[in-house]
């Protein structure tokens, strides 16, 4: 019973956050709803991040029966750790950019959904946990809005639609096959499951915005902001990377999966390397990086290396607080930065500037940052399965990166001629708020120890990693 | 701890530069200088209180016990000469850009991390470590070419990146297949020196280990980026790349191979004899032909470092000492010669040899500077250089005459461009951008230090030799051990 | 005193030569570094004076080792040494320095102090490094100070600021040099690594243990050496062309010292040789053709420098036959006899050239024996002594000693002894012209403008010189004995014959003024005065073909013209990389892909020029695409594969 | 029911969810596309359904119903969007949303 | 027999799902869809999932067809348009029309293998249903609540009288193509 409490206390908390939250929403002034928000995200981390490493709870003994339908596991707590720190993270820098009320609460929700997809372990809960994320993404997209933000949102939406069509025929199928919605339904070998299962992993890719499904990803990276982004980039992808490590760990697993991750994973990985050379908008270059990374970590699950779990939750730990940190420097410069307008940034504002290299350095993979860590991963993987071609694609690809990621390193640091001279005039930026900086920090903070003494990290996500049924 | 102190101090010491260059009155400076010599001598310290054994001193901590990855850093007379080498030409890259005022902080931030990447690859005996301090060399140093350097910085910055981040990639798989495919999983060098591999396999993995070190010691035709990067780097810029990149290169190509891949070795080592020969000779060739004296010299460190990989590929005593010997006298002998143009181009803005010259009559001690430094170049007796190259050639002696030949060859088109260059700078009336202000004794002084190096070591070998001959024997040991 | 004292014949001068460049602490006046070059030569010869006492009376076989260091195997042990050999060499060479140093001090005397410096600093270390050559008891040592006189003849050849052919030569003279030392390294670090040492008996011992085969490459490593460095026959080019330098140059590099330092090299490694009797012929056969070829152009010469230079040459030809013959002994003292006359004759002739306003060509000299008596009769004195006129002049006895030991060295020695002897009567002709023509009446057009006379600085060196290279006949038995070989005895016939060919030479002289056609003859034979354009072939062989690799691997043709690509080897993998890269991005982000799209959502060509990128923005691609993507995987579920990598 | 009449009904329900898809391909008013996009939502409802039917199981409803859930928040919060695209960009054709690209 | 009826009313649905996504007209297509809605519906009642099939009358065909009504109401559904939308479904159908076939296509042979024809399965009693949803699944109920909520805070945020910036702002600082 206990157990079943603590499990599902993260959800309550954020459920009850949410709730508060949108009641607090309509005040004139949003700021108790974001503190709200906050307190509830901060509460249901908490406990998930306390039991991060213990062991998974036995099935069997529930009372409200969800046992069935959430996993109380190291990966979930996983998921939901980082879904709410993002979440965090996303509350930090959304205010600025857009006022609307509405922002805590849906950020909120987003988080829940997460936390529900990466606990899910079964289709009612995956499905609703994923298009939770889904709407509430959808509908941060269009806070500002904007023409932009109106049109990403849009794309996501229609797009989206039919990645969850595709999702519910899968279940449809496997369940008309089997009878059951669990994920053991997909251990039988029938045809009309594997037909289901490549449904599934179509609807899974589209939300991990792989090649083909990536086409969303460079348009909601420029055009939303970048706070609702770093929810769907972080939060949902990580659910969905555990919800796809949960489905490659059922056994046999599907061929489709391993196969499909694979091709896709290569695919992306040159596509999204390819597309990124030769961006000048920062946000847009991140969205291909975006895709790059999926496609690593995309690889790592279909390498099916013994490391590929551990491997998986060590590039989502050390990318997240790249990418968030990118985006967060990107919110802080304007709402869709380009080459010219990050100039000499260091030198203007050396601390959006300098968390914005090491941030770079750590998403083309160079040590000091995480980023060289997760390199070594993915080829860990790789090299575990003998996977030479795709080792072959991993290298192209970060070979590709070091281009754009330097190419933005160098703008970030060298002035424009005649930019320097006039420097104190254009450099009084509206101050970036205390939570923006503060999260600027962290990230880089993490970057760094993640980087430089990753050995109790590693050691935690191995125990989660283990501790999942 | 004093190991450690070698990497931290340099890295903490470089990162507190950034807000002392607020403070101003240079304090930045005198961060960067402590934060250089205290370990130094620390280093000098730990030196004279080691254990004369195979290791002089030696720590190990655990760092990611899960994959399989310690901190393992180990000192013996190779790793402290070059440790003393880069300790010294960091301190004297932050004296010589006493007048670098543009975002001196960060500057001098970059010098310091430079350092203590390089210093952490000269220690580290986990191949994970290493590949991670060898990596980590690359950005500062990139910042360096790339913010403070002249010309065409950006290009030749991205260049020097490309380069050598691709190839660190052959690094990392082959370290990740050589660690990650035996059980235990673990990167330890002196643990994977036990494992035997299937002589095919030595060879690929030593392709993926020769990828990285060639490209920068550099060997042609891996060398494209060494010229531009010299060329267009700040002078404290070009002095750590030849006096600490390049070396880096060609530590791990001595230490390493020989060390784990003893089969391998021998397989490649005719090949990397022929690779060395060629690029002796065409940098020497190319050096011949240039107009700017920065990019002349950094050709001629192309050729120099060459004579370093065919002693390497040697694999017998007087090679492999040649070779090391060779590795300290370059570092001591190149930087002085970027040092020297840098302060020539300081003072008249133009490096090209036809507009330069008269240096003998309005400025002596430079003549004088130059002449000693170029002797070096061409490996006077007396300069250490002539030391490492005898050496060198004496060991090809032990081999292949063929080599021992091409060596010479080299060794002689060296005085062709040697010539060339000293008659350009020093001899002559005046040229239009003359020198007319002789070195001041405060720029003297780093310039006495690089001497000091130079003819010291060439005059009393011993000092180089007696510590160098544990690595060495350690390297022939393992060579000789599977040598039919 | 310590009976090592003697190893402060290297420091002396070396420290003087870094005194007179005034670095640090002590910072000299012209007059300073006048007496500090003077002191520091003088005080060298007497020092090597008090060690030749020490080494004639008694045990002449010092060795102080420097100090020893293992190589793996190998033990490099440093140490000078002080054996008859050593002793004769290094004395003459240290009088022969203080009798030119000082002479200098005259010459120099309107120099730049700047300029003045250098000169003397490098003078001084030159001596330094000769003496380090001569008493080196270990290969590196002796290749420290062979290298050492490459540099400063380097710098004192380019030491006229004003005058690019002296950097040119200077050059010229190091890079032929170095190619003899590259022959000579490769010799030393060959018997460093059969003896695994470095003592020159210990190689030399080591050389006779060797198989002959490798042996005779050793020794002909080590000729190499010697003869580029002595600019025999076939690198002589240098020496001639090495006259730009300053005259005392001249005399003490290039004339008495440094070049003869080959014949002290094949003397020092003697028994080497002796045990490879082929190349003991080779040796011989080129010091005879050097001595002939040298002696024929010196009698072409109408610039008395380059006179004395092929002259040079020729003598040193002479060293080099006994050398071949197995008689080192006698070599040597030629060695120091030619030093003593030669020193003189360079000394003399700068002299006078300086007083008929710094013309160097024969005529010039005309009338000096009126302008400059002292010198114009020291001249005649070395002239003698150079065309060996019997019995009165030193340079007879050493050439007769020469000439007998050719002659009782076999069938080999006959054809040797003709040759040289053609090489005597050539010298007796050149040398006798030169006089006669200073003897005659000024021939100057404008009159040369006045200059001081000559001091006691100039003239003591001269008078003494002199003296020297008449009476230094006396010198040449003992010597031979000092080193430990019977004197030679004459043979009467081989004696008469030689000096009958030396006067034959005199008399060809006396003709040559009594015909003035003949004389103009001679000066027309501008391709024999060039010493048959020998150098000429070098540069169309080897310097031009290699200056045209080394630009065009550096991008440019011949004629300047730049070819596209710089340094092609590097060029390649960065050529490969970004061509590479352009196809990628093309291939990813071009039309075609676009293209293709279009096509399938089958698009009219007016939408198709809307968007040139696969990112059209438009849902209905987009979800075109994942439609594809769908129904891709449900292909891949329906055959579900084995895929490769599994 | 026969596991046939089940194989019909899936079938048909696949062809619905293909006729949505074909819709959302080919509609170029937002609206429409939004109408297309609940013809491919009704695909995988009567798929659940007639699975339901077939196992006697109330899971099938039960997802029946969590998919209308969806279908109608996915119908309120795009007509939304569609309504404040029409207000603030006056487009009401899909192919002209399209500002963000390449 | 109540299969056949469920499959024929599944086949009409089909065709009225055709008509709505191919007509040009959004009223017309907005009724071909109800229609579709509705025979889905009756569907269900055949195959005896009652609760189903009065949500879907009630929710989908009542509440969310009703709510497109409005929509569509607003919006002057010009000729222009309608000319617009059938051009444009002349040109690009066949594409799209393939791929939806090849789906179909490859799910037949996964269906091949039904053959026993032993009438199997049950009505499902509403009872079940709503023991299920309040029983087990009241985490799944309370999630799909979240879920509106969501989607009503967007839409809230949306329809807000807010005054928004001009249309087709430009995107600031594009410099060459990206």
């Amino acid at each position: 019973m206990n157990i079943d409490v603590i499990a599902l206390a993260p959800f309550a908390v954020l459920a009850a956050a949410a709730i508060v939250a949108m009641l607090l929403a309509p005040l004139g002034d949003c700021r108790p709803a974001y503190i709200a928000a906050a307190f509830g995200l901060v509460c249901a981390a908490l406990p998930a991040l306390v039991r991060l490493g213990a062991g998974a709870a036995v099935a069997g003994r529930a009372t409200g029966g969800f046992t069935a339908l959430l996993a109380d596991d190291g990966l979930a707590r996983f998921g939901i750790v980082i879904s709410c720190l993002s979440g965090l993270a996303a509350l930090a820098f959304l205010r600025p950019s857009v006022r609307a009320p509405e922002g805590a609460a849906l950020v909120v929700i987003a988080a829940l959904g997460a936390a529900t997809l990466s606990a899910a372990i079964h289709a009612a809960t995956l499905f609703l946990g994923l298009e939770i994320v889904s709407v509430a993404s959808i509908a941060l997209f269009v806070l500002p809005l904007t023409r932009p933000a109106l049109e990403a949102g849009y794309k996501f939406l229609i797009l989206g639609g039919v990645g969850a069509g595709a999702l519910l025929l899968a279940f449809a199928l496997s369940y008309a096959a089997t009878g059951r919605l669990g994920f053991a339904a997909w251990s039988d070998g029938s045809l009309l499951t594997a037909l289901g299962a490549a449904l599934l992993l179509a609807g899974l890719a589209f939300k991990l915005s792989l090649v083909p499904f990536h086409m969303w990803a460079p348009d909601v990276y420029e055009g939303a902001p970048a706070a609702a982004v770093s929810i769907a980039g972080i939060a949902s992808k990580t659910a969905v990377v555990i919800v796809l490590l949960r489905l490659t760990a059922v056994s046999p697993p599907e061929p489709v999966w391993t196969g499909g991750l694979a091709l896709a994973g290569a695919a992306s990985i040159l596509f999204g390397n390819l597309l990124a050379l030769r961006q000048t908008s920062l946000t847009r270059m991140l969205g291909y990086s975006s895709v790059a990374h999926s496609g690593c970590l995309a690889v790592i699950l279909g390498s099916g290396a013994p490391i590929a779990r551990e491997a998986a939750l060590f590039y989502l730990a050390a990318y997240a607080p790249a990418l968030l940190a990118a985006l967060c420097a990107a919110a802080a410069v304007g709402p869709d930065p380009h080459l010219n307008e990050l100039r000499a940034l260091v030198w203007r504002r050396p601390l959006i500037g300098a968390v914005l290299a090491l941030s770079l350095v750590s998403l083309a993979g160079l040590p000091i940052a995480a980023g060289f860590l997760t390199k070594l991963y993915l080829f860990a993987a790789l090299l575990e399965s003998h996977a030479w071609a795709l080792l072959g694609i991993a290298v192209v690809g970060s070979a590709l990166g070091f281009f754009y990621y330097f190419r933005f390193l160098i703008a970030a640091f060298t002035a424009e001629p005649g930019v320097e001279a006039q420097d104190d005039r254009w450099t009084r930026p509206a101050a970036f708020p205390f939570p923006g900086r503060a999260v600027l920090l962290a990230c880089a903070l993490l970057m760094l120890v993640i980087g430089v003494y990753p050995g109790p990290l590693i050691g935690v996500l191995r125990a989660a990693a283990t501790a999942s049924r | 701890m004093a190991l450690t102190l070698q990497i931290l101090l340099p890295f903490f010491g470089g990162l507190a530069c950034i807000p002392a260059a607020r403070l101003g009155r240079n304090a930045e400076r005198w961060v960067a200088l402590a934060s250089l010599l205290i370990p130094l001598m620390v280093l000098g310290l730990t030196c004279l209180g080691g254990d004369p054994g195979r290791w002089i001193a030696q720590y190990r901590v655990a760092w990611a016990p899960s994959l399989g990855i310690d901190v393992i850093f180990a000192l013996d007379g190779l790793s402290a000469l070059l440790l003393a080498v880069s300790l010294v030409l960091g301190a004297v890259s932050v004296v010589i850009s006493w007048q670098v005022h543009e975002r001196s902080g960060l500057f001098h931030a970059a010098l310091c991390w430079t350092v203590a990447a390089s210093n952490g690859v000269f220690l580290s005996f986990d191949l994970l470590v290493f590949a991670f301090f060898w990596e980590g060399m690359l950005v500062p140093s990139f910042l360096l070419i790339a913010l403070w350097g002249h010309g065409k910085r950006e290009a030749a910055a991205i260049k020097f990146l490309v380069f050598n981040a691709v190839a660190g990639l052959g690094l990392l798989a082959a370290v990740f297949y050589l660690g990650a495919t035996g059980r235990p999983v673990s990167f330890d060098a002196f643990v994977l020196q036990g494992r035997h591999l299937a002589p095919i396999t030595q060879v690929w993995l030593l392709l993926g280990f020769a990828l990285a070190f060639l490209v920068k010691l550099p060997v042609p035709p891996l060398h494209a980026w060494l010229p531009d990067a010299h060329t267009q780097a700040p002078t404290a810029g070009s002095i750590l790349l030849a006096g600490l990149l390049l070396k880096t290169g060609a530590y791990g190509l001595f230490r390493f191979p020989a060390m784990l891949f003893p089969n391998g070795f021998l397989a490649l080592a005719p090949y990397g004899l022929a690779l060395g020969g060629f690029g002796a000779v065409y940098g020497a060739t190319l050096a011949c032909a240039q107009t700017d004296a920065k990019r002349l010299v950094a050709y001629t460190s192309v050729a120099h470092m060459s004579i370093v990989l065919m002693g390497i590929c040697g694999g017998r005593h007087f090679a492999m000492t040649g070779a090391a010997v060779q590795m300290i006298a370059h570092a001591f002998s190149a930087s002085a010669l970027f040092l020297l143009i840098g302060m020539v181009y300081d003072r008249v803005g133009t490096r090209d040899l036809r507009k330069l010259g008269g240096l003998q009559q309005t400025a002596p001690r430079f003549a004088a500077a130059f002449a000693l430094f170029f002797s070096a170049a061409l490996a006077m007796p007396g300069t250490a250089n002539f030391l490492g190259e005898s050496l060198v050639i004496t060991g090809m002696f032990q081999g292949n005459w063929i080599f021992a030949a091409v060596a010479l060859v080299s060794l002689l088109i060296a005085v062709v461009y040697a010539t060339r260059l000293l008659i350009a700078i020093i001899f002559g009336a005046p040229g239009p951008a003359a020198v007319t202000q002789d070195l001041s004794l405060g720029e003297l002084a780093p310039i006495v230090v690089l001497a000091a190096g130079t003819i010291l070591f060439g005059l009393f070998p011993q000092l180089l030799i007696l510590p160098l001959a544990t690595a060495v024997d350690a390297a022939v040991a393992s060579l000789d051990a599977v040598r039919p | 005193m310590s009976s090592n004292f003697w190893l402060l014949l290297v420091p002396v001068p070396t420290l003087a030569a870094f005194m007179t460049l005034a670095f640090g602490p002590f910072w000299l006046g012209p007059s300073q570094v006048r007496a500090v070059a003077l002191a520091g030569a003088w005080l060298t010869a007497a020092l090597m004076l008090a060690a030749s006492g020490v080494c004639a009376s008694g045990t002449c076989h010092l060795l102080a080792p420097v100090f020893t260091v293992k190589v793996g195997t190998a033990s490099v042990a440093l140490a000078l040494i002080l054996d008859p050999l050593a002793t004769v060499v290094g004395t003459t060479v240290a009088i022969v320095g203080g009798f030119v140093i000082s002479y200098s001090l005259g010459y120099m005397a309107r120099a730049r102090l700047a300029d003045l410096r250098r000169f003397f600093a490098y003078m001084n270390l030159f001596l330094g490094a000769m003496l380090t050559m001569v008493m080196a008891g270990d290969s590196i040592n002796f290749f420290l100070g062979w290298e050492m006189m490459g540099l400063c003849s380097f710098f004192l050849i380019g030491y006229n600021m004003s005058l690019p052919r002296a950097f040119a030569a200077g050059r010229k003279a190091f890079v032929i040099t170095r190619f003899g030392d590259v022959l000579l390294l490769a010799g030393l670090l060959l018997l460093f690594y059969e003896a695994g040492g470095v003592r020159i008996d210990a190689l030399v011992n080591a050389a006779l243990v060797m198989p002959p085969g490798r042996r005779s490459v050793v020794a002909v490593l080590l000729l190499g050496g010697a003869l580029a460095k002595s600019a025999q026959l076939p690198f002589h080019t240098w020496l001639p062309v090495a006259m730009a330098g300053p005259t005392p140059v001249s005399a003490l590099l290039h004339s008495a010292t440094m070049v003869a330092a080959g014949a002290f090299l094949l003397a020092r490694f003697a028994p080497l040789f002796a045990a490879t009797p082929e190349v003991l012929a080779a040796v011989a056969m080129v010091g005879a053709f050097s001595s002939c070829f040298g002696a024929l152009v010196a009698v072409f010469q109408t610039d008395v420098k380059r006179m004395l230079a092929y002259s040079s040459i020729s003598q040193i030809g002479f060293m080099i036959i006994s050398i071949g013959v197995g008689a080192p002994q006698v070599a040597i003292a030629h060695f120091v006899i030619h030093a003593i006359f030669k020193s003189l004759l360079f000394l003399s002739a700068g002299d006078m050239a300086y007083a008929a306003g710094g013309r160097t060509d024969i005529a010039a000299l005309a009338g000096s024996s009126t302008r400059r008596p002292i010198a114009y009769f020291s001249f005649a004195a070395g002239a003698a002594s150079l065309a060996g006129l019997p019995l009165i002049t030193a340079g007879w006895w050493s050439k007769e000693a020469i000439l007998a030991s050719a002659v009782s060295a076999g069938p080999l020695g006959e054809i040797l002894w003709s040759l040289a002897l053609i090489a005597v009567a050539l010298t007796a002709t050149y040398a006798t012209r030169a006089v006669l023509v200073g003897a005659g009446p000024s021939t100057l057009l404008a009159r040369p403008p006045a200059v001081p006379p000559a001091g006691i600085a100039t003239n003591a060196p001269l008078v003494l010189l002199a003296a020297a290279s008449l009476a230094g006949g006396l010198l040449v038995g003992p010597i031979v004995r000092f080193l430990g070989a019977a004197e030679p005895d004459t043979p009467a016939f081989s004696a008469i014959v030689g000096a009958a060919a030396v006067l034959l030479g005199v008399s060809a002289a006396f003709a040559l003024r009594r015909h003035p056609h003949l004389a103009s003859r001679i000066a027309r034979a501008r391709k024999v005065r060039q010493g048959f354009r020998i150098d000429a072939v070098y540069q169309q062989r080897f310097v031009r073909p290699f200056r045209h690799l080394a630009y065009w691997l550096n991008g440019v043709r011949r004629g300047g013209r730049s070819s596209g690509i710089v340094d092609p080897l590097g060029a390649v993998p960065v050529l490969g990389i970004v061509w590479l890269v352009r196809r990628m991005i093309h291939w990813a982000a071009v039309d075609r892909v676009d293209r293709v799209w279009m096509r399938l959502a089958g698009m009219v060509p007016e939408l198709s020029s809307f968007s040139r990128r696969s990112q059209t923005g438009r849902v209905r691609d987009y979800a075109l695409s994942l439609i594809f993507g769908i129904a891709a995987l449900l292909l891949l579920a329906l055959k579900s594969p084995r895929l490769p990598w599994h | 029911m026969t596991d046939q009449s089940l194989a019909m009904l899936l079938v048909l329900a696949t062809t619905l969810f293909a006729v949505g898809l074909f819709g959302v391909l080919v509609r170029r008013g937002v609206l429409l596309q939004l109408i297309a996009l609940e013809v491919l939502l009704a695909g995988p409802a009567l798929a659940f359904i007639a699975a339901g039917a077939r196992r006697g199981d109330a899971q099938g409803q039960a997802m029946f119903v969590i998919l209308l859930v969806f279908a109608a928040a996915e119908v309120a919060i795009g007509l939304a969007l569609y309504l404040r695209l029409r207000r603030c960009a006056d487009v009401s054709d899909s192919d002209s949303v399209s500002q963000l690209r390449s | 027999m109540s299969a056949m009826v469920a499959i024929v009313a599944g086949g009409l649905a089909v065709v009225a799902a055709l008509l709505a996504v191919t007509s040009s007209d959004a009223v017309r297509s907005l009724f071909a869809l109800l229609a579709a809605l509705l025979t889905l519906a009756a569907a269900f009642f055949a195959l005896g999932a009652d609760f189903a099939g009065a949500l879907q009358i009630l929710i989908y065909a009542g509440a969310v067809a009703a709510v497109f009504v409005f929509v569509v109401m607003t919006i002057t559904n010009s000729d222009a348009l309608r000319a617009a939308e059938h051009s444009r479904l002349r040109r690009v159908w066949p594409v799209p029309a393939a791929v939806a076939i090849l789906i179909v296509l490859m799910v037949l042979p996964a269906l091949r293998g039904a053959k026993s024809s032993a009438a199997v399965g049950a009505a499902i009693p509403v009872r079940a249903v709503g023991a299920l949803l309040f029983g087990p699944w009241a985490v799944v109920v309370e999630l799909a609540s979240f879920l509106l909520l969501a989607a009503m805070l967007g839409a809230r945020h949306l329809g807000r009288r807010a005054p928004s910036p001009p249309p087709n702002e430009p995107l600031q600082g594009r410099d060459g193509p990206s």
